[in-house]
């Protein structure tokens, strides 16, 4: 394999792992920050794509889809939070399984029932279409640059939120003893509803950015969902900083799994054969990652025991 | 010295640049209570984590009933002897008092690894713990779950649990913290008799009860052991007075 | 006018009773001291005057309002600042976040705070959890002076504090009584320090309030009856 | 048509992600039924959700509680392997409107089973017999890494006798191909044969048209069905693909079925919707002819395949697959519409390769 | 308010009366139906254990489901083709016979159980319940891609295996086999609850310290509880298999190990007959929802939701008062 195709897959790597961080954005806030483990998360994500898709198909304007996946998750995440979380936080992680876990049949059939089984078009915008040339000759596609601003710049943002302001500090202070907090004056269910709403509305912005270049369709957010958590949980529960770091990890374990692993087994049998048990490997690499650093570092990367 | 049942042994401890133990060197005899009194963040949690081995020092050695149990786990050090109480409580929360007593009774046994007879009903655990009950003076919360008594009764919970070990040497950290004046009396009185059955190394706020109890005091500044003597020495010491007791003493 | 006052109190923990009956009044700028043996029903009183446990009959009025319908974070809001037993810092904030954290503007600021307790500014960044039993009480008690509040309560705020500490802060409650005429409830069981700053005070008996009165007149005798000792 | 009752149990997957194929297929058969005004069908319908337990689960309770005389309906192999066997092996006739794994093609093959889609690897067949016709010598080839897809590499690569410039596996459901397209694009192919059904071929397209890549791509139809073309929008034209079908296959029983199926569920149907209705037509031929109650007779008279397909010719080889014609198509743009026509035929009355191995 | 004790044999006589009633109207479907839910029972039994009395949450418990199933399927399959497992060092075959099928499911099942607890038990809380994730998807993964098995496509056995003196494709005793053997392990599980081992668990569960701090080792202690939690959710894969006849990588998905939680949940966390109840209940809704509409799953999201909300600690929660441990 050539330097520039070693190089290009890096890159590769590492704006899937930025693209793996802007869908793990609102569950970092969510599950990391609040404490709250919501499977739904997915549900959020296929929300914010199928309002995209719906906008984009009778205005014809990316922006404005964008717009409304934001909205559409945010008013979703909102209402869920005052109809079914908020009974749910001082309950253990058990209860939120289960109910999220209902959240998500209701979720994915009323999509279903609403926009029918078929796959939903969205496409980029059409000044995002083309490809951009970077140094070294690699040509890029820009919609995946752009991804990988926005992704960069939500990382920023929510660091800055919950590392720097007081009402992130507020946040955590929640998860740790949520009626402690309110008994200083501080009312959390308002703040709560609030923050859940924005990680909501940032799986919603995700849904619709992704799903410009993957397929818009019932159960779209299931892997997202799993993948999400291993990341959150490679980089340390509660730290941007180590969301950011884990889907970077990921995105290059598994990309360059998937293109290595195969050529790797191709030195000792013959290229078929090599090919399938390389990709076999490479399917579990990112499973193998997660538990290779939690037995070492039992609270991941970042995490604090 | 063979009444010698605990000896610290120039322990050093570092958290990043805080040196929370420094050189500290203590020991415990038979039949005394040794307080070791000191600031707040002097290191005094810090020392009776590592001779209980939830922390392991940097440097330095700790020599339990003659064995060297510096690099033993908690629970190994739990068998050979070694019974605590902590400055913050730490118990089964859901179940009751008595359960949670019956647990000391079944590590003093030594062992969990019995998977079919009923442990509730095994008059010989069960006895144990109500009698450790019955001393601290909880009888009437037998029942209760954890999590429902007060403060001051989790306490003495506490010290009920580690009683069932029938240890052989206590370390207790603040046992007297939140348990009212009365409560405070009735466990300096316990404590009293207690130092006949183990040595207690005492660490403890309470300057009624340091005064009433210890054979012997230690002064912990910044990590640092500053003064080591009887009551009188102590209460007496410059040093311990400007760093420790303000105007208390006097 | 009484800042607060409840009467009469009854409250629960799910089917067993706690109190049985507690009045109380705190007055502007008086520091009362609630007391009583363990187990009596002062933290649950202190629970009910906060709002993070419901009481089943009587009247709770802070400043004139009844607060008895309110949730907690209104009732802080007003000006009720808890230093809660057993601490409750947030172990996953450093101490200078558990602090932002409750801040509400007033006199008392971060600086403030640290001038009181300097060890707490010596460990700004340190989380709270790995903080040191008294380190973490002084959190607690700062962190309910940064709500600025107009009525502080205490529950065993001095508990595992070193002599001097302890000293200094009942120093600082006088000092704090005089110039800005805070209200205090206090929970503490060093009976010789709470008289020195203590007006009145009230004594709890399985949840119900049996003696209240000025601290002068706590005799041995009904310290010997109520409290043991 | 006086030959007593017939009870049809459909198991297919009518909930989740692969909803729209199992809708297709029981709109299809269901259409032909409706269309028949044959009241003596009774069709009982399940949703297997896509889970191999949940179809023997439900296969059990038609057989058992139902007590049904011909199953059908099971999209997906995995859960045609489950259910399959042991049906056919207590007797019951059952007819596949879609997966055709190869076991059951070959040495598995039962007297029972009809299948009246394709046997899996054909239309991969039909794409590696169009790549060699076209002069294409340099194939990138690309398939999720299971044994659909290590099926579809090896049906492609039976017919195709150029060189590989390289061979792919992905994972299943996987949404990112950038890696792979790197790959494609460093390879120096000359085309690419990809199989990556459902949401995966729509990620793939799309992120394929905005690589700047311009290697023509082939696939099987499975990826440019009528339900996913328009979800996939303009990175799909031009595409080629094999299909046993096409909505403009001018024959009259297809014409009417397009114009019916449009009628009825105002939606242009599907590969899959066309199986249905065949798998239903064939049905219907058989009961015209013998009563299922006469296994012997009603088996003689399913393998006749004496029904109208909408594919045109249609007959079945002794291990009861199909051998028919396989078609080459384009997709375009009609009006809004994306969708194929049909520009050759790959091959021929073509019939799979492990029927020699079905002693039938 | 009835005892938690009354519930549960009203819930075991329920489900023996179901299946007796299918026999008698000659309804062998509701007969295989329940015959699943006591199977899906036996799995929630197992993970309960862990995760109930250990407070272990597993994502992964489907790894032992699935290897259950598998031992059944490989021992089967070669038994049905008449080829050995393994000829070298040693001969090894096939087998039809249940009891040693179920015997290799427990040890091939605990023995992973063993190793997966050892990596996994570093960690806690969340971590926790993400590494056995982690290993249950290294095993649908590898399940998928290994061909000998079927891969993707599972495998199929077309007889079900033998049991001594029984038909076992008699459905109703098949459900006889099923049914005792889940009695069986809910006796020893409730044995082991109460037991020194229960205790010390429970304990370790609420505070990992105190337990140390009496000498006792909580890592051991919940390495123990989480293989032979794992072996009982081994067993049960093996039946499971056993029932479909058939076996596939979807019994190590994440969404399997996802199921068995969910009946726990439902049924009541750490209650002896909470998984069985919550089975019971989750295929009686998927069942007779699964008829009403093509959106069904809407309404089972609902009723799902509505028990997690309105009935606190589960059905056996909301219908029983806690019963007094020490009793
Ligand atoms: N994990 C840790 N990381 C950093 N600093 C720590 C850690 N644990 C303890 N410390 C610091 O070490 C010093 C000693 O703490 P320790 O708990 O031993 O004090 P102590 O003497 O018991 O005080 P107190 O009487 O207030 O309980 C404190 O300043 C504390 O903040
Ligand atoms: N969370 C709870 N659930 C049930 N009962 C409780 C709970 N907390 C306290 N109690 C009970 O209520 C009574 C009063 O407890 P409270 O904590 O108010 O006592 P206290 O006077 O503060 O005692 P202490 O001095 O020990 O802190 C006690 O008998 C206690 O057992
Ligand atoms: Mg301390
Ligand atoms: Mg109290």
């Amino acid at each position: 394999m050539s330097t520039v195709l070693i190089i290009e897959q890096i890159l590769n790597g590492l704006q899937f792992g930025v693209m793996l961080f802007l869908m793990a954005a609102g569950l970092t806030l969510i599950f990391g920050v609040m404490g709250l483990i919501n499977l739904a998360h997915g549900s959020l994500y296929m929300v914010g794509a199928f309002a995209a898709a719906a906008v984009a198909a009778s205005t014809g304007s990316f922006l404005l889809a964008l717009a409304a996946s934001l909205a559409a998750a945010a008013i979703v995440g909102a209402v869920v939070e005052l109809v079914v979380i908020r009974r749910l936080y001082d309950r253990d992680h058990l209860d939120q399984v289960l109910a999220t876990f209902a959240l998500i049949l209701i979720f994915s059939e009323s999509t279903r029932w609403l926009f029918g089984s078929f796959p939903l078009f969205l496409d980029v915008p059409k000044a995002l279409s083309g490809t951009v040339t970077l140094p070294g000759g690699i040509a890029y596609s820009s919609y995946r640059l752009m991804i990988i601003l926005v992704g960069v710049a939500v990382a920023i943002g929510l660091f800055l939120l919950i590392s720097k302001t007081r009402i992130g500090m507020r946040i955590r202070a929640g998860e740790n003893d949520r009626e402690m907090i309110g008994a200083l004056g501080v009312d959390i269910s308002k703040l709560y509803t609030l923050v859940f709403a924005l990680g909501a509305a940032l799986a919603g912005l995700s849904g619709a950015l992704v799903g410009a270049i993957q397929s818009v369709q019932v159960g779209m957010g299931e892997p997202v969902l799993i993948l999400a958590f291993v990341v959150i949980v490679i980089g340390g529960i509660g730290s941007i900083k180590g969301a950011l770091v884990g889907a970077l990890l990921v995105g290059l374990t598994d990309t360059l799994g998937r293109v290595m692993l195969p050529l790797f087994f191709a030195n000792f049998m013959e290229q078929s054969s090599a090919t399938s048990v390389g990709s076999s490997l490479a399917s579990m690499s990112i499973y193998i990652l997660m538990a290779a650093v939690l037995i070492f570092k039992p609270t991941g990367l970042f995490g604090r025991a | 010295m063979p009444d010698i049942v605990l000896n610290i042994q120039n322990i050093s401890k570092s958290f990043g640049a805080l040196k929370a133990s420094d050189g500290v060197s203590l020991d415990l005899r038979e039949g005394e209570i040794h307080a070791l009194i000191g600031p707040n963040g002097a290191g005094k949690s810090t020392l009776i984590s590592q001779v209980a081995g939830k922390l392991k020092p940097d440097t330095g050695k700790i020599d339990l009933l003659g064995s060297d149990v510096t690099k033993l786990s908690i629970a190994e050090r739990a068998k050979l002897g070694l019974g605590r109480t902590f400055q913050i409580s730490e118990l089964a929360m859901d179940y009751t008092v008595l359960e949670n007593v019956m647990l000391g009774a079944l590590g003093k046994r030594g062992g969990a690894f019995r998977f079919f007879m009923p442990v509730m009903k095994d008059a010989e655990l069960r006895e144990c713990a109500q009698s450790a009950i019955e001393r601290v003076g909880l009888s009437r919360h037998m029942h209760k779950i954890t999590s429902e008594l007060s403060h001051g009764q989790r306490r003495q919970l506490e010290v009920a649990v580690a009683l069932t070990l029938e240890p052989k040497v206590f370390l207790m950290d603040e046992p007297m913290a939140g348990m009212g004046a009365e409560g405070s009396k009735m466990l300096t009185g316990f404590l009293d008799d207690l130092r006949q059955q183990a040595p207690i190394l005492l660490v403890e706020h309470d300057m009624d009860a340091v005064f009433a109890l210890a054979d012997r005091i230690s002064v912990l500044v910044y990590g640092k052991v500053i003064a080591t003597g009887n009551v009188d020495f102590i209460r007496n010491h410059d040093e311990v007075r400007r760093a420790y007791l303000g105007e208390e003493a006097t | 006018m009484a800042l607060l006052k409840i009467s009469d109190i009854q409250a629960s923990y799910g089917a067993s009773q706690a109190l049985f009956g507690i009045d109380l009044e705190v007055g502007d700028g008086e520091v009362v001291a609630l007391m009583g043996r363990n187990g009596m029903g002062k933290s649950t009183t202190i629970k009910v005057i906060c709002r993070l446990l419901k009481n089943s009959s009587g009247t709770i009025d802070f400043a004139g309002v009844s607060i008895a319908k309110l949730p907690a974070h209104r009732v802080a809001r007003m000006g009720i600042g808890l230093c809660p037993e057993s601490r409750r810092c947030f172990s996953n904030l450093t101490v200078y976040e558990n602090l932002v954290a409750a801040s509400r503007s007033g006199e008392w600021d971060f600086e403030r705070v640290i001038e009181l307790f300097p060890r707490l500014g010596e460990r700004r960044n340190q989380y709270a959890n790995s903080l040191s039993g008294g380190e973490q009480q002084m959190l607690a008690i700062s962190r309910a002076l940064m709500t600025n509040p107009r009525l502080l309560i205490l529950d065993e705020a001095t508990e595992g504090l070193a002599p001097v500490v302890r000293q200094e802060i009942w120093a600082a409650i006088s000092k704090l009584k005089a110039e800005t005429g805070l209200s205090i409830l206090v929970v503490d069981k060093t009976i010789a320090e709470l008289a020195n700053v203590a007006d009145r005070a009230v004594i709890l008996e399985r949840g119900k309030s049996v003696w209240s009165g000025d601290f002068t007149a706590l005799t041995p005798e009904i310290s010997e009856q109520y409290l043991g000792v | 048509e006086g030959h007593g009752k017939l009870k049809v149990g459909m198991i297919t997957t009518l909930s989740g992600g692969g909803a729209g194929l199992g809708i297709d297929v029981r709109d299809g058969f269901m259409l032909a039924i409706k269309e028949s005004g044959n009241d003596n069908v009774e069709v009982v319908i399940e949703d297997d959700q896509q889970k191999p337990d949940i179809a023997v689960q439900l296969a059990d309770k038609m057989i058992q509680s139902e007590k049904v005389d011909v199953m059908t309906g099971i999209i997906w192999s995995n859960l045609a392997m489950a259910v399959v066997p042991s049906a056919v092996a207590q007797g019951k006739f059952y007819l596949s409107p879609n997966a055709g794994p190869s076991a059951l093609a070959g040495k598995a093959c039962n007297p029972n089973y009809f299948n009246v889609a394709w046997q899996n690897d054909n239309l991969h067949e039909a794409a590696g017999a169009y790549a060699t016709e076209s002069g294409l010598n340099n194939s990138f080839i690309m398939a999720p890494n299971y044994p659909a897809g290590q099926d579809a590499l090896n049906g492609y690569k039976r017919f195709y006798k150029g060189e590989l410039a390289g061979e792919v596996f992905t994972k299943l459901g996987q949404t990112d191909y950038a890696a792979e397209i790197a790959q494609i694009r460093a390879s120096g192919a000359d085309s690419v044969y990809f199989f990556l059904p459902g949401g995966m071929g729509i990620s793939f397209m799309k992120q394929y048209a905005g690589s700047g890549v311009d290697i023509p791509l082939i696939g099987p139809a499975f990826s440019f069905d009528q339900g996913i073309l328009q979800a996939v929008g303009d990175a799909a034209l031009g595409v080629k693909n094999t299909s046993q079908w096409g909505k403009d296959l001018d024959n009259e029983t297809n014409v009417a079925f397009v114009k019916t199926f449009q009628a009825e569920y105002g939606r242009l149907p599907s590969l899959y919707a066309s199986q249905g209705f065949d798998t239903a037509n064939l049905l219907l031929s058989a009961m015209g002819k013998a009563d299922v109650k006469d296994a012997d007779a009603f088996r003689a008279a399913l393998k006749e395949a004496d029904f109208k397909s909408t594919r045109g010719n249609f007959s079945f080889g002794n291990n009861h697959h199909p051998i028919q014609d396989i078609y080459v198509r384009e997709v375009i743009k009609e009006g809004d519409v994306f969708t194929n026509k049909i520009i050759g035929t790959a091959l021929e009355d073509h019939a799979d390769a492990f029927a020699t191995e079905c002693d039938m | 308010m009835i005892s938690e004790r009354f519930l549960n044999y009203t819930v075991a006589l329920l489900i023996l009366g179901m299946a007796l009633g299918a026999w008698a109207m000659d309804e062998p479907f509701l007969i295989t139906l329940t015959t699943k839910a006591v199977i899906l029972a036996l799995a929630g039994v197992g993970l309960n254990l862990a995760l109930g009395q250990g407070g272990l949450i597993s994502l992964g418990h489907a790894a032992f489901f699935g290897l259950g199933g598998y031992a059944m399927g490989v021992l089967a399959s070669h038994a049905q083709n008449f080829t050995p497992i393994m000829e070298t060092p040693f001969l090894i075959e096939g087998t039809n016979s249940m009891p040693i099928i179920w015997l290799v499911a427990i040890v091939v099942s605990s023995f992973f159980a063993f190793v997966i607890g050892l990596f996994s038990l570093r960690t806690s809380g969340v971590y926790f319940i993400m590494v056995t994730l982690a290993f249950g998807q290294m095993l649908y993964y590898f399940s998928i891609s290994w061909p000998a098995y079927g891969g993707e496509d599972g495998l199929s056995i077309y007889v079900r295996n033998s049991f001594p003196g029984l038909n076992t494709l008699d459905p109703i005793q098949f459900f006889g086999i099923c049914f005792v053997v889940l009695m069986v392990v809910i006796y020893g599980v409730n044995r082991l609850t109460h037991s020194s081992f229960g205790l010390a668990l429970n304990g370790a569960r609420q505070n990992a310290q105190r337990i140390r701090t009496v000498g006792l080792n909580p890592f051991k202690i919940q390495l123990v509880a989480f293989t032979i939690s794992g072996a009982i959710t081994g067993l049960a894969g093996a039946l499971f298999a056993d029932l479909n006849r058939f076996i596939s990588p979807t019994m190590f998905s994440w969404q399997t190990s996802g199921e068995i939680m969910v009946f726990i949940i439902l049924g009541g966390v750490a209650r002896l007959y909470g998984p069985v109840v919550g089975a019971a209940l989750f295929i009686l809704l998927e069942h007779w929802l699964g008829g009403l509409s093509e959106f069904w799953h809407i309404y089972l999201g609902v009723i799902l939701l509505s028990v997690v909300l309105f009935a606190r600690g589960g059905l056996i929660g909301a219908l029983s008062k806690k019963e007094n441990t020490n009793a």
